[in-house]
């Protein structure tokens, strides 16, 4: 890889700033607890289904301990405590009978309290344990079928609403040389406060992650793995305010990417600030221990805000994330740190901008696989364009040394991907790849040169707002992130801390919360 | 009709009538497709017709690039246009007629309804900053804009409307997959009718890159507004429906509406 | 008909008949040209059908990119395929087939006609490097090959085809503008007809990327070859044409027909 | 410019041979002359026009003094001896009278000669004079109206085969970015052994090269030269059995760069080298004078041969292209020298292949502009793959310092091209080009790596290949050249000296041959 002069100081400034950032709202995290993150912990000790009107079992239980005696001390307790006592045969029977009203949750104290815990850390347990099996089930597979040939992988996107319509099309995708299939989400999914069940066939420009889905899913690639000899991988989104249930889900049905970022869900979705980071901590403890590579969202800035002017905008959230994500337990090969190619085609050396970025993010995360995005803003109905800019792209991909290339199709802003836009664009991905391999060995951006200066500038750019975010004070949190991004910082959205989306689902954990998941995912890491 | 008035596609030479086209069948590939993919070509009217590109793709697909000669004439006279038919107004003037017409300021709600959350199109004409070197709605000073934001269901949005008392609802609508957008913006518009008498029903403002501007009877609004709007259109279309054509009541009847 | 021979175009869902175009309209840029646009898709069975991309080029003209459901159902038990009607010979076969069935060589004679150069195509077919992996006509021993080059005009191709004694012609086309491939086949193919006595007349044969091959009635020749056409299959078909089918004169019988 | 590691000394070694190749073909082009040759001399004389059944009088003409008295001393001499006799007015009523037969030629002698001589000095100079003024009034233009802003120029082609319809769309093509405008020929123009008439618009995918549709063409590129303030040019072809006469004509009519070979006709169109080599001698004294561009057609070998294995073969072509033309009295600036990016796309890392040879030609060939031309015979109805690779071979052209870049259409493999896709290739230009037009500064290939290497490897197969020339003898020219091409060295083709189209409009010199034309255009350089 070409080598830009990064002065390493630099380097080390820009992450231990970033550490101190972090470091408030991991505090902040640990403080509190969110209907969701309990929900996680029972589906991580077995509770699945729904009732008839399609309300999951987990949301039925949680709702009526929390009715009973709140939810900040952990669900745990409350909830093995009544199994303990005998209250149900088992977590399904207890939702049930919840439901109608015939179990009263209490706290436990003393005996109770300790039998209600080591039951709950058992039933639990056995949840971290398919984690693990996942796991060592997926480094089996890997070992038997291959990783990628190459890098930059592959990763395609299927979203036509109807599981059986994208498994086909993921199968088609998967043998014409994706390397990682994304199922996407239907709008709306992420706003909603529990995750759908069973397999679905009614998305709209995507399909529901749910907990079958994913298993579907995941069987047909295992299948297709197996025909070429190749471990497919299979992506979903762990955001919204599902985001602790999805990553359980996930991790229990070996998936094995997830979309995942620090602020994305607050910026793009208006989700309460608190609710999100305390439910990205759970979901990448989960991920941490499941194996999963989440992909942060970086790339998403850019649809909003200029892709050159806020270019230290994604160097600074790829900072956060990183450090969140390593507080989480996350190694560095998890992290498929966002970024895109979305500066204006119009702009003179866009291009050479783009590669300036992308060696920057690069250089920053030697060990991360980093996420490439495709352009998607500047495309337009010009499909022949579309089909250039998308080749550029590619070269960009490979000249940088980019770990997950995001395959952008040339109907970027017409429809959501047919079945011949994948294939045409796994060509132009096959063309670039082929034809220019090895042409990092001829590009060296010399140490004065435009490319350089650039990645020294959004470097500097990077530190100087870390700076300034550090200086933000916020009279409830005290966090200075939290006020940056009621500032409008990141994609020019403002998002206070006491607004937005699910904030009625935080709670702040009182003294003796117990959360048996929490425990095991930290003793781990 | 003037003989001008007929038209066909240009290739190279004048009445050539030549177009590309591509799709898939699903039909492996092979010479029944490659014959399949003449027949379609042939429906459409394309004679004669080449397929220059066959190629499989996924299992029993098959991927064609077609060139051919349509010959269909295309009838100019009979191309119907929604034209701008209200002038198109600087701030300043949009300004002056409202404070001349109704005397106080004329309030704009705006938002993406159902789940749709792309809200770079509606604010690009609601923010300041604007469109394609216009400035958006909030710059102009007899405009009072809510911008509600994203995914803002149907219920919200008439209560908020109904506080706010909007004179004008704008309504984006980007997502078009098993339209989406149209089932959208027609609930909201029913929705509206139920909710308010015809005289106060706010204006009903539909906007997004996939609509056709020709639809608004159909949607059941009172404008369509497609790609490459720019905010000073919208603003002057508000102006005609609500001052020029009088659907807002002006500051000295508020007192009788508000009742 | 079973009903499995119904489908249509396919985008992301079974049945959707989405399908893409291109073309470009002598209208300017603007409303009206959009619609003219629309006009024509309909026209096309596009139902609906969204301008997706418009832009100026030239003088006066639009180029557009549209997208839309064609409504049109494609019948795949109505389609006619040109299938091969014989069967598909190695060299080694053809070969065989030839001594045995005419006890002599056969004499094959390929030009590009009129003013086509591209010899690529025939040569393909004639040279012993051949095609995609296969060996040229030349390689076959039982086959004389006499390829004339190109830009050949017909009387010459007549007076060497006499000459030799060819049993087959062979004639490329690839240039197509205003259907030059097509007239200049019918010429020579006319131009056999009177030139040699209906017994006489050597197998015709005319290959060409644009060909569609179901032509070969309209063009006057025995059999039409088009895209990615291989030399087995040439030669196949002479073997077919000329031994099995038995218009060439065998060995015994040729002093009469050189009479 | 990157710099390759060539070795000075080879490169040296390269030139030499190729001009050792050359000397005994530039002896032979002194020793013949050509119908074409002697009828482009009537042509600077001013004799135009053609019968009622459109054969040009300078065929008529000629071919009575051919039957008359031969053309081994010229057909100067006869001709201005008639007229000086007062056997007609002027050239055009001499030739009239010539095809009723009420004239005959003789060869004068003594002061006949003197007198016939002169003045046949005189009619031929004032051609000479306008090729002069022809050239005085572009570089006026262009200082008037400027040349591209940028480098490399941009070559559009236009051929519906009626120059009325060329009209418009070259100058739309000018509007859209166009510098350059090439008209097409139709097919078999190159074959006829005259010129036709008047404005044409009946051709076969492209339009016939006649003096009337220069000077249409020429006067509205004018136009919009004016309307833009961008000089544009104008390019056709002298080449096929007329080379000579299209030369004048171009020059007369001030087009601004020809298509002009010194094998494609032999290889491509089966004309005899010997009457190639001598026409092609006099189009490019023609050309040097006029001050006209040439471009050689190197690509179109590789559109028959394999561009990997030919590609020494280009170089060797290049080299003596450049060689003769250096003879013919043509300065670096007017060799646009041709090659091409015509290397299977299937092939790994064919990029970067194609990066090497374009980088071995500009640096071999420093001061010449070099036409660089785009993919054609890979290209395929898959026109979106098509537009991809034409991405790429602007950004070869950007990369390597292309002088001349002909635009490549989408639908190279489909139609010849229409209105949108010129539009759409522009586009693609303009992209890369503003997107990259910086990149050469990151583009450094190593001194040992690939790039270099293959560079390397091209030049020594070049040197290898001009020497196996000189080695060949051939029987009735003994030139090594001649066999060469006998042999079937070039584009696969074989091609003996003593066959092919025209041979016999070629007549070895006489003692006392004349030529004014040539006497005047030898004396400038
Ligand atoms: C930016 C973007 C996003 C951003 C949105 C950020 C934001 N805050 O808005 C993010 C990354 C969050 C996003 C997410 C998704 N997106 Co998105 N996104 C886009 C993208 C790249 C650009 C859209 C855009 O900003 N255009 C620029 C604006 C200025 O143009 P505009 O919207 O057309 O607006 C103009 C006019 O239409 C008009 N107008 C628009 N609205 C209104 C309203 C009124 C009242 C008026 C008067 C005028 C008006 O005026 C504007 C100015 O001229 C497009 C692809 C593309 N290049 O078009 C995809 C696209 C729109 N997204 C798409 C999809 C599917 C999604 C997802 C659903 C994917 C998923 N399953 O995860 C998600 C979820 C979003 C959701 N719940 O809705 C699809 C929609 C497919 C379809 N036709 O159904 C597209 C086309 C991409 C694709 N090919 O798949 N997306
Ligand atoms: C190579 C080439 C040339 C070379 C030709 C070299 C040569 N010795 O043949 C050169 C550079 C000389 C050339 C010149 C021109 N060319 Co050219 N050329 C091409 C190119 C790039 C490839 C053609 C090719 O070789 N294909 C490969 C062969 C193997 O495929 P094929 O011909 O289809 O043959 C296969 C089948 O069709 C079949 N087949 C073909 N013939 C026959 C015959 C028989 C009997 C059988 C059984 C089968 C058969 O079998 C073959 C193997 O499968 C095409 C563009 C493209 N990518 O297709 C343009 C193209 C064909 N050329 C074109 C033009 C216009 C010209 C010129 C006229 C341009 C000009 N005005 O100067 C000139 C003049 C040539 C002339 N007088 O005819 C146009 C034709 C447009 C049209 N449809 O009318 C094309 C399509 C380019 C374009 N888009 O403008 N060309
Ligand atoms: C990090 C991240 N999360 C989630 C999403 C998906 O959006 P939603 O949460 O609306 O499904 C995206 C979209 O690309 C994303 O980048
Ligand atoms: C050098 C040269 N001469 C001539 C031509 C044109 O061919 P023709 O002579 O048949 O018009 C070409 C074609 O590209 C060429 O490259």
């Amino acid at each position: 890889m070409p080598e830009l002069d990064l002065d390493p100081e630099a380097v080390r400034t820009a992450r231990r700033l970033a550490q101190r950032v972090g470091e408030p709202i991991v505090a902040l995290a640990q403080q509190h607890t969110t209907v969701s993150v309990e929900r996680a912990t029972l589906r991580l000790a077995g509770l699945a289904g729904a009732d008839p009107d399609g309300t999951p079992w987990p949301n039925r239980l949680l709702d009526t301990v929390r009715a009973d005696v709140g939810i900040e001390h952990g669900v745990a307790l409350p909830v093995w405590d009544a199994l303990v006592r005998g209250a149900a045969g088992d977590l399904a029977e207890l939702a049930a009978k919840a439901a109608v009203g015939s179990v009263r949750f209490r706290l436990p104290a003393g005996r109770d309290l300790v039998h209600a815990r080591s039951a709950a850390r058992k039933a639990v347990g056995a949840g971290v344990r398919t984690l693990d099996a996942r796991r060592r089930e997926r480094e089996r597979l890997v070992k038997r079928w291959g990783d990628p040939p190459q890098q930059p992988w592959i990763y395609l996107i299927v979203a036509t609403g109807d599981i059986y319509e994208d498994i086909p099309q993921a199968q088609a995708a998967a043998r014409a040389g994706a390397d990682v299939i994304a199922v996407i989400r239907s709008t709306g999914q992420s706003l909603l406060d529990f995750v759908p069940e069973g397999a679905t066939r009614e998305g709209y420009a995507g399909t529901y992650a749910t907990s079958e889905n994913f298993r579907l899913m995941r069987a047909a690639l295992d299948e297709t793995s197996a025909e070429l000899g190749r471990y497919i991988r299979l992506t979903n989104y762990a955001s919204g305010l599902c985001m602790p249930e999805i990553a359980a889900l996930a991790g229990l049905q070996r998936l094995d990417m997830m979309l995942n970022d620090s602020m994305y869900g607050i910026l793009f979705r208006d989700i309460n600030p608190v609710r999100t980071f305390v439910d990205q901590r759970f979901s990448r403890q989960v991920h941490a221990r499941a194996g999963i590579i989440i992909n942060t969202g970086e790339d998403n800035y850019l649809t909003t805000a200029d892709a050159v002017e806020a270019a230290h905008t994604v160097t600074v959230s790829q900072l956060l994330n990183e450090s969140f994500a390593k507080e989480a337990g996350l190694a560095d090969w998890q992290l498929g740190l966002g970024h895109a190619f979305e500066i204006d085609p119009e702009l003179p050396e866009s291009f050479r901008l783009e590669l300036a970025h992308a060696l920057l993010a690069r250089q920053l995360f030697p060990d991360a696989p980093l996420k490439w995005m495709p352009p998607t803003r500047h495309m337009s109905g010009d499909v022949f364009r579309g089909y250039l800019l998308d080749g550029f792209f590619n070269l960009a991909g490979t000249l940088t040394g980019q770990g997950i290339l995001l395959v952008g199709m040339m109907t970027e802003a017409v429809v959501t991907p047919w079945l011949s836009d994948r294939d045409l664009a796994l060509q132009n991905v096959r063309y670039v790849r082929n034809a220019c391999g090895g042409l990092a060995e001829d590009f060296h951006p010399p140490a004065d040169g435009f490319i350089a200066t650039r990645a020294r500038q959004v470097l500097a750019e990077s530190i100087d707002l870390l700076e300034r975010i550090l200086d933000h004070t916020e009279p409830t949190y005290g966090a200075g992130l939290l006020a940056a991004i009621a500032d409008g910082t990141f994609g020019l959205m403002k998002r206070p801390a006491d607004g937005g989306r699910g904030l009625d689902g935080v709670v702040r954990r009182a003294d003796g919360y117990l959360n048996p998941a929490i425990d095991l995912l930290e003793a781990a890491s | 009709m003037t003989t001008g008035a007929i038209v066909r596609p240009y290739g190279d030479t004048t009445g050539d009538g030549m177009v590309q086209t591509s799709f898939t069948l699903p039909v492996p590939h092979g010479k029944l497709a490659e014959g399949a993919a003449l027949q379609l070509a042939t429906k459409m009217g394309l004679e004669p017709a080449m397929v220059v590109h066959s190629k499989p793709v996924g299992d029993g697909y098959t991927f064609f690039v077609v060139y051919g000669r349509a010959n269909h004439l295309v009838d100019l006279s009979a191309v119907r246009v929604v034209e701008r038919d209200y002038p198109l107004l600087a701030p300043k003037e949009a300004n002056l007629a409202i404070r001349k017409g109704v005397r106080r300021r004329l309030t704009v709600v705006g938002a993406c309804i159902g789940t749709d959350a792309h809200t770079v199109g509606i604010d690009a004409i609601l923010n300041i900053k604007g469109f394609a070197g216009e400035k958006g709605l909030e710059y102009y000073r007899e405009l009072r804009v809510v911008n509600l934001g994203a995914q803002v269901s149907v219920p919200r949005l008439i209560e908020r409307c109904a506080v706010e008392r909007a004179d004008a609802v704008l309504v984006s609508q980007v997502v078009t997959q098993r339209d989406a957008h149209v089932s959208n913006t027609q609930e909201m518009s029913a929705a509206f009718r139920e909710a308010f008498p015809a005289e106060r029903r706010p204006v009903l403002v539909a906007g997004g890159p996939r609509f056709d501007e020709s639809m608004a009877a159909e949607l059941g609004v009172d404008r369509v507004f497609a790609r490459g709007t720019t905010p000073a259109e919208v603003a002057s279309f508000l102006v005609d429906a609500l001052v020029t054509k009088g659907r807002a009541v002006s500051a000295g009847d508020q007192g009788r509406r508000s009742a």
